[in-house]
């Protein structure tokens, strides 16, 4: 089979014209406009806060190796935890899919030419450097010791920099509210006439019912901290108990925000799978529109459960027994996409590769972080395992399990996109297997200390978890060398890497109807709307080493002019 | 990381926290269970964990069945297959959605049975600060180890001094949040004798992993009894002083000269202490009481204003004692002899001395 | 409303400067009927009359001020949602204020029994966790701000 | 196969209508519609981020004022609702001239709209006017968030014998609050003269706006500590014909006579003023916050930029301005009108 030779025009290199080198200069990135150059410079800064915090953590486990005092104080124990936690939830993995891989694709999926508003996205990109560099100043000034929850009145007593790390955290919201309006806009007004809802992306759909998520709850994260400042400042008297305020209260607000933030985490990571499952079997995702609701719900139904983060905490018994049984109801849409997951690899044509490998492993780790959802949903289960390891080990298989190991796939499978380079596929899939078994071992035998009692934040602990701890610290190693791996054969490749065509797995979704790298304006030409789904009109031509659309070797194609914008 | 460098050369103070009993196993999943709401807890995990593992097993099996199965190989093509199918999947959303309801109504009556205490229990007053329990007792006595009845239901009514605490014994599989400025009640029946560990699980500052004691169960009341009496009269001052001192004092105070929240109360006694605003105080009987009663008048440079005032909360006798402790703390202080008498004479000896009687509240 | 779209301008939907006037006065009506209103003995009943009328007035701004009126359905639907998740806020934290209290007071150490129902006295707050400020003026002091306070901290 | 040949910049070929007026079409846009619809979406979008930011003081006032009912019925007392109320109607005037200019954006109508946004800017700074007269008078009984407060029954504050607050009769907070409008008044002023004498006229006529804005504070702030000095001595007046026996000697000697006076009323009536301050407070900062951008619209209307198919700014910081007005709305009558 052979491309015609407007075909190869489409899908040449166009060096000069790439978004990479269409300027140069230090100034050509720090005041771009472009969504993706601001998506790749928020890749990398996330990815010195994934490292930061990953050292951190890294520290903390040493620590924990044994339960009495190795090389860190209990102060100092727990200033690595708050800091840890504050790094990762901020500064990394609420931007990390949306922000970063996000506002690389979204444009381009949608065959949009930017996002609505590319100042408000550069202005949420260096928010989020100046709220990160806020965390930072508390971190080297007087540290943090409050947990990344902030809870009052500890927050209110503490000696440590809990101003600095609020106006951080108040900050990194803003850019979140930023990243998330744009997106919300974009998907609104800035797709073609014929992109009709049901012909976007899943991932759009996860990253719309983020921007929801996002839009919603974090004004009230912003006016939460306010009131914190304000109440560490001059003791209003609405959080702190010594002056008639109630600390539950402060739980209240804090998890309005703070559980649907839970779902802006996951959300683009059910997203990013639903994309690589697809590709990677070759055929079309099972059950589109349920997905794609089932996104929605589960961003709706986040607003109705916070209080399950407080069931112990001395919330009436009645608000309780409500949020215990809307949780419930979480699990039903989430359970919905892992059965369409499944249901797409039947029959299909898998490749092994290793955003696949992430895919699968997504699939296994996210079960377990789901299924233990329910242990601690469930009320009087959860009254023994609040507080615990369980907890802390089921955190970690979502959010880690879940959205680390989903950006690690998402990554492998746009990096050639990116940069038009290739990895090395078996190294790759050497990483993943490490990060999948690191972190397996890290975080398993925690559920069972967690069960058997132990409770977390804690610097020294009784001796009956001292096997668990210790299988968790070399695990966590293990997950560490992964992960360095993981990122190392992708650094690599952008500069050794073998130069590939525009579509390297057969994608059909629009952004790879670009050249690698994609070119300023993101199409050099008509972008050709094909369904996100439809692998069929994708063949192989191996001339050029690259998916084309079957249309460019049969003449006829339904023409669709790519102009006019929806109405919103 | 300046504030990490500085704390490096503060070093770990004497744990006060009692030797952890022996880890005794239940099940692989479970703490023995020592209280009637092992039976609302555990089978319903069993429960849920089964019919986890039965869905992840299919999940996970189907997927690497399919892995296998459709493995892109040459030769292999996708077969054609429905994108979607409604019935099937409103099945899907729907039939677990009946265990979940079972696993709500299950776990909820379990959590009333928790939270709801029966008529006849005891009552223990739980005052929780940083970083250490004090329970009291409805005959009076009070300890910082909880001692409890097998059998016999009681009932917590907890308060917190200063930030959030929770009461975690996992032998009972009960927990709750000890709040400032509002009561919470918890209760608990115990069923086995022996020693458990009691924690705190809401972090509540710098030594909050330390913020662990023991719960002993007994037989009978008179051997509870037993266990929490204290002969006050009957010990000399300097003991009871360091027995207060453990409940109420150790939580920020060192008794060696180690710095902890407060500064650590070891051989202070006698010493010239630099005020924050540049003046100097001895540590003697007036500053001692002054320290006790109006904490922030005299503040010691490098310290922050954060102990509570004991006005009210400490009567003459208990200062009294505590002063004999601290002063023994010191190694040259001169010790008076009464101290080391039963209290109940040293108070008459005290009162000839100064010619008046420290009043009783 | 007929003149409002008296002339084709595109996408612009201008107002008609009568209507304009009128929801303005209508406003300032609505403003001077709820101060009357609020000295008039009703009872509980004047924060919800107080609340409707505001309600009132809040939809006139934002029908006729905000054109509302003439809106894409998408983006009334957007704001008006936020109103919702408002209500969910407002509504779930409400439902949790049964176990609140502001006054109890500490336990009394020397004492037994503890109180089951803590006392409720007004004015008697704890003390135990940290005194309530001085309650006088400090002489020759600038501004009450200037107060030193000992947990300020950066 | 049209679409093979069709390449680069296919976009552009649907701008043909507007062509006339591109430059204020940004590259990613189809068209000024779309331009339009996006920006409107965002505003309304942004609005909602407003509406949850300020839902958490609603909830705090919600619950406390559930809880103690009595403490803000007592606590509302302090608070003027003539000056509230007049506060009201002139942010009502403020969102009437905001949406007269709109509309005279949409007709293109730039210098009449300009003239309407600066009668809305002036608006938007009398309010502040009279919001320091209340600060002030609150500040100078010491009723403030619930940590400071201080209030005593029948203390008086002496009116500075020095200083300029002294030489107007005013309180001192007053004129704290006073300085940075002065001085930007002062910079403003200035300024316009400069670009006057530099031939500048634009940017003159600018400066002069602001200016006049800035003056807009002081006409609020005079008319508001007229209004409370007449009715100071009302009340005053009122007092001395009632014979309770409250003259100023007596005043003055419960003022010292200290906390006494304090422990009548409950403690947590400091948090009403906590509650209080947090909301005029948060508001106040989106008054300031819509004077720069209101500022900035008068200038592109002084540079003529809006017509009829490009309005959008107007209407974006016209529906936040409303907002502002709108949220007014609520506190109003939830601060002050408490029976």
């Amino acid at each position: 089979m052979s491309a015609t030779p407007q075909a190869q025009k489409l899908f040449g290199h166009a060096e000069e014209n790439n978004y990479l080198k269409c300027s140069s200069g230090i100034k050509s990135w720090l005041f771009t406009l472009d969504h993706k150059r601001i998506g790749i410079m928020y890749l990398i800064g996330v990815t010195v806060a994934l490292f930061l915090a990953g050292i951190f953590a890294l520290i903390l486990r040493s620590e924990l190796f044994t339960g009495d005092e190795n090389f860190l104080t209990e102060a100092q124990y727990n200033q690595m935890f708050t800091l840890h936690g504050a790094i990762m939830v901020f500064a990394f993995i609420i931007p990390s899919i949306p922000a970063a891989l996000g506002n690389f694709v979204l444009p381009m999926m949608l065959g949009a030419k930017d996002v609505a508003f590319p100042r408000l996205n550069l202005a949420s990109f260096y928010l989020w450097m100046f709220g990160t560099a806020f965390l930072l100043t508390a971190m080297l000034t007087n540290g943090l010791d409050t947990g990344w929850t902030f809870y009052t009145p500890y927050s209110i007593t503490t000696t440590t920099a809990v101003i600095y790390a609020t106006m951080g955290a108040f900050i990194l919201g803003f850019s979140s509210i930023f990243t998330g309006l744009n997106f919300l806009v974009t998907v609104n007004t800035m797709r073609p006439k014929s992109m009709g809802w049901f012909k976007l992306p899943l991932f759009i759909w996860s990253l719309y019912a983020t921007s929801i998520i996002q839009i919603l709850a974090t004004p009230v994260l912003g006016i939460t901290l306010l009131l914190l400042i304000a109440e560490r400042v001059m003791h209003i008297g609405i959080f702190d108990p010594a002056y008639g305020g109630d600390p539950v209260l402060f739980q209240h607000f804090f998890w309005f925000y703070s559980h649907p933030a839970v779902y802006i985490m996951i959300l683009p990571a059910m997203g990013v799978i639903s994309e690589l499952i697809s590709v990677y079997s070759h055929k079309k995702i099972f059950g589109y529109s349920f997905i794609a609701f089932s996104s929605v719900a589960i961003a709706l139904l986040g607003f109705l459960v916070w209080g399950h983060h407080m069931f112990t905490s001395g919330q009436s018994q009645l608000v309780t027994l409500v949020f215990s049984a809307i949780t419930f109801s979480v699990a039903i849409p989430s359970a919905v996409k892992v059965f369409n997951w499944l249901a797409t690899l039947y029959k299909g044509s898998i490749k092994l590769v290793t955003p696949m490998c992430y895919a699968l492993s997504f699939i296994f780790l996210f079960g377990i972080g789901g299924l233990t959802g329910l242990f601690l949903g469930t009320l009087s289960t959860d009254i023994h395992l609040h507080d615990t390891y369980f907890v802390v080990a089921h955190f970690h298989f979502v959010m880690v399990g879940g959205t680390l190991t989903a950006l690690l796939g998402g990554l492998y499978h746009w990096w050639p996109k990116m940069f038009g380079r290739m990895y090395n596929d078996f190294l790759g899939r050497v990483g993943c297997f490490l990060v999948f078994v690191g972190f397996n071992l890290t975080f398993f035998p925690q559920f069972v200390m967690g069960s058997r009692g132990m409770p977390r934040r804690y610097a020294r602990y009784d001796p009956e978890f001292e096997i668990f701890h210790q299988a968790s610290t070399i695990g966590a190693f293990i997950l560490g060398i992964g992960i360095l791996l993981a990122f190392g054969v992708l650094v690599h490749a952008v500069f050794f890497g073998r130069k590939i065509g525009g579509n390297p797995f057969g994608a059909a979704s629009l952004e790879w109807q670009s050249s690698s790298p994609p070119s300023f304006h993101n199409f050099d030409h008509k972008i050709h709307m094909n369904a996100p789904y439809d692998f069929g009109a994708m063949v192989y031509d191996e001339e050029m080493d690259t998916y084309i659309q079957r249309d460019f070797v049969t003449p006829e194609s339904p023409e669709v002019p790519a102009a006019e914008p929806t109405k919103a | 990381m300046l504030n990490l460098i500085g704390l490096l050369a503060q070093t770990e103070s004497e744990s006060l926290v009692p030797e952890a009993p022996a880890y005794r196993e239940g099940s692989y999943w479970f703490p023995e269970a020592a209280s009637t709401f092992a039976k609302d807890v555990d089978p319903l995990f069993m429960l849920i964990f089964w019919v986890s593992l039965v869905f992840f097993a299919g999940i996970v099996g189907f997927m690497i069945y399919f892995v296998i199965k459709y493995r892109d190989r040459p030769g292999h093509k996708v077969e054609k297959s429905a994108s979607h199918n409604t019935a099937l999947e409103i099945a899907w959303s729907v039939l677990p959605g009946f265990l979940l309801i079972w696993f709500f109504v299950d776990g909820a009556t379990g959590f009333f049975n928790m939270r709801v205490t029966p008529g006849n229990a005891e009552q223990i007053q739980v005052i929780a600060r940083q970083f250490n329990w004090e329970f009291h007792y409805p005959n009076g006595d009070a300890t910082t180890e909880l001692h409890l009845v097998r059998n016999r239901p009681v009932e917590f009514v907890m308060e917190s001094r200063d930030v959030l605490h929770s009461f975690f014994v996992p032998a009972f599989r009960q927990k709750q949040d000890v709040v400032p400025g509002r009561y919470t009640y918890t209760w608990v029946k115990p069923t086995k004798e022996g020693v458990f560990r009691l924690y705190c699980t809401e972090y509540c500052g710098d030594s909050h992993s330390l913020m662990k004691t023991n719960v002993t169960v007994h037989n009978t009341q008179e051997e509870r009894d037993q266990a929490t009496f204290y002969p006050w009269e009957d010990e000399t001052p300097i003991k009871n002083g360091q027995r207060l001192f453990n409940m109420k004092c150790s939580g920020c105070h060192n008794n060696t000269d180690v710095k902890k929240t407060g500064p650590g109360l070891g051989g202070i006694w006698g010493k010239t202490e630099t005020l924050a605003d540049g003046s100097t105080v001895e540590v003697n009987d007036n500053y001692f009481r002054e320290s006790i009663l109006n904490p922030g008048a005299k503040l010691v440079a490098g310290y922050a204003n954060q102990m509570p005032s004991f006005q009210g909360k400490l009567n003459d006798d208990q200062i009294f004692w505590l002063r004999a402790y601290i002063k023994s703390l010191t190694p040259d202080a001169k010790i008076e002899d009464e101290l080391n008498l039963p209290a109940s004479e040293a108070r008459e000896k005290v009162g000839e001395a100064d010619g008046e009687k420290p009043a009783a509240e | 409303m007929t003149d409002s779209h008296d002339h084709d301008h595109g996408f612009a939907h201008p107002v008609s400067v009568k209507l304009l006037l009128s929801v303005f006065f209508s406003l300032v009506f609505l403003t001077v009927l709820t101060i009357v209103l609020n000295d008039l003995p009703l009872g509980s009943a004047d924060i919800v009359i107080a609340m409707m009328i505001a309600t009132l007035k809040a939809s006139l701004v934002m029908l006729f001020f905000m054109h509302m009126f003439w809106e894409k359905g998408f983006n009334v639907v957007a704001f008006l949602s936020s109103l919702f998740f408002v209500s969910l806020f407002i509504g779930f934290t409400l439902m949790d204020t049964g176990s609140y209290r502001d006054d109890i007071d500490s336990f009394p150490e020397d004492k037994q029994p503890a109180p089951r129902v803590p006392r409720t006295a007004p004015g008697v707050s704890s003390n135990d966790v940290r005194p309530m400020p001085p309650a006088t003026l400090v002489e020759g002091s600038i501004s009450p701000l200037a107060k030193p306070n000992p947990h300020v901290r950066l | 196969m049209s679409t093979v040949e069709t390449t680069a910049d296919s976009h552009d070929e649907h701008d043909d209508d507007h062509h006339d007026h591109g430059e204020f079409i940004a590259h990613h846009f189809d068209s000024a519609e779309q331009q339009f619809d996006s920006g409107k979406l965002g505003i309304w979008v942004f609005l909602v981020t407003e509406v949850l930011f300020f839902s958490g003081l609603f909830v705090a006032y919600t619950l406390y004022r559930y809880h103690h009912p009595e403490v803000f019925v007592d606590a509302s007392q302090f608070l003027d609702k003539v000056l509230g109320g007049i506060n009201t109607v002139v942010l009502l005037f403020s969102s009437l001239t905001m949406a007269w200019a709109v509309r005279a954006a949409q007709l293109g109508n730039n210098n009449f709209a300009g003239k309407l946004i600066l009668i809305t800017m002036v608006c938007a700074a009398a309010f502040l006017g009279i919001k320091a007269v209340e600060y002030s008078h609150k500040w100078d009984l010491y009723i403030l968030p619930v940590s400071y407060y201080n209030y005593m029954e029948g203390y008086h504050p002496e009116a500075e014998t020095g200083g300029i607050a002294g030489a107007l009769n005013i309180s001192k907070w007053l004129v704290t609050l006073s300085m940075l409008p002065l001085l930007c008044l002062a910079l403003f002023s200035a300024g316009a003269l400069f670009m006057a004498a530099t031939g500048k006229r634009l940017m003159a006529q600018f400066m002069l706006a602001l200016a006049i804005m800035m003056s807009g504070y002081f006409v609020g702030a005079f008319a508001g500590q007229t209004y409370q000095n007449w009715h100071e001595a009302n009340l005053a007046a009122e007092e001395h014909a009632g014979d309770h026996g409250h003259d100023d000697g007596h005043a003055a000697e419960s003022a010292t006579a200290g906390p006494d006076s304090t422990s009548e009323r409950p403690p947590q009536i400091g948090v009403f003023f906590s509650i209080y301050y947090c909301m005029t407070g948060l508001h106040a900062v989106h008054v300031i916050a819509g004077m720069a951008a209101l500022s900035w619209l008068y200038l592109r209307c002084l540079k003529a930029h809006f017509r009829p198919d490009y309005f959008g700014p107007v209407d974006y910081v016209g529906l936040y301005w409303h907002l502002v007005d709108l949220i007014w709305i609520y506190l109003f009558p939830l601060l002050y009108l408490i029976n």
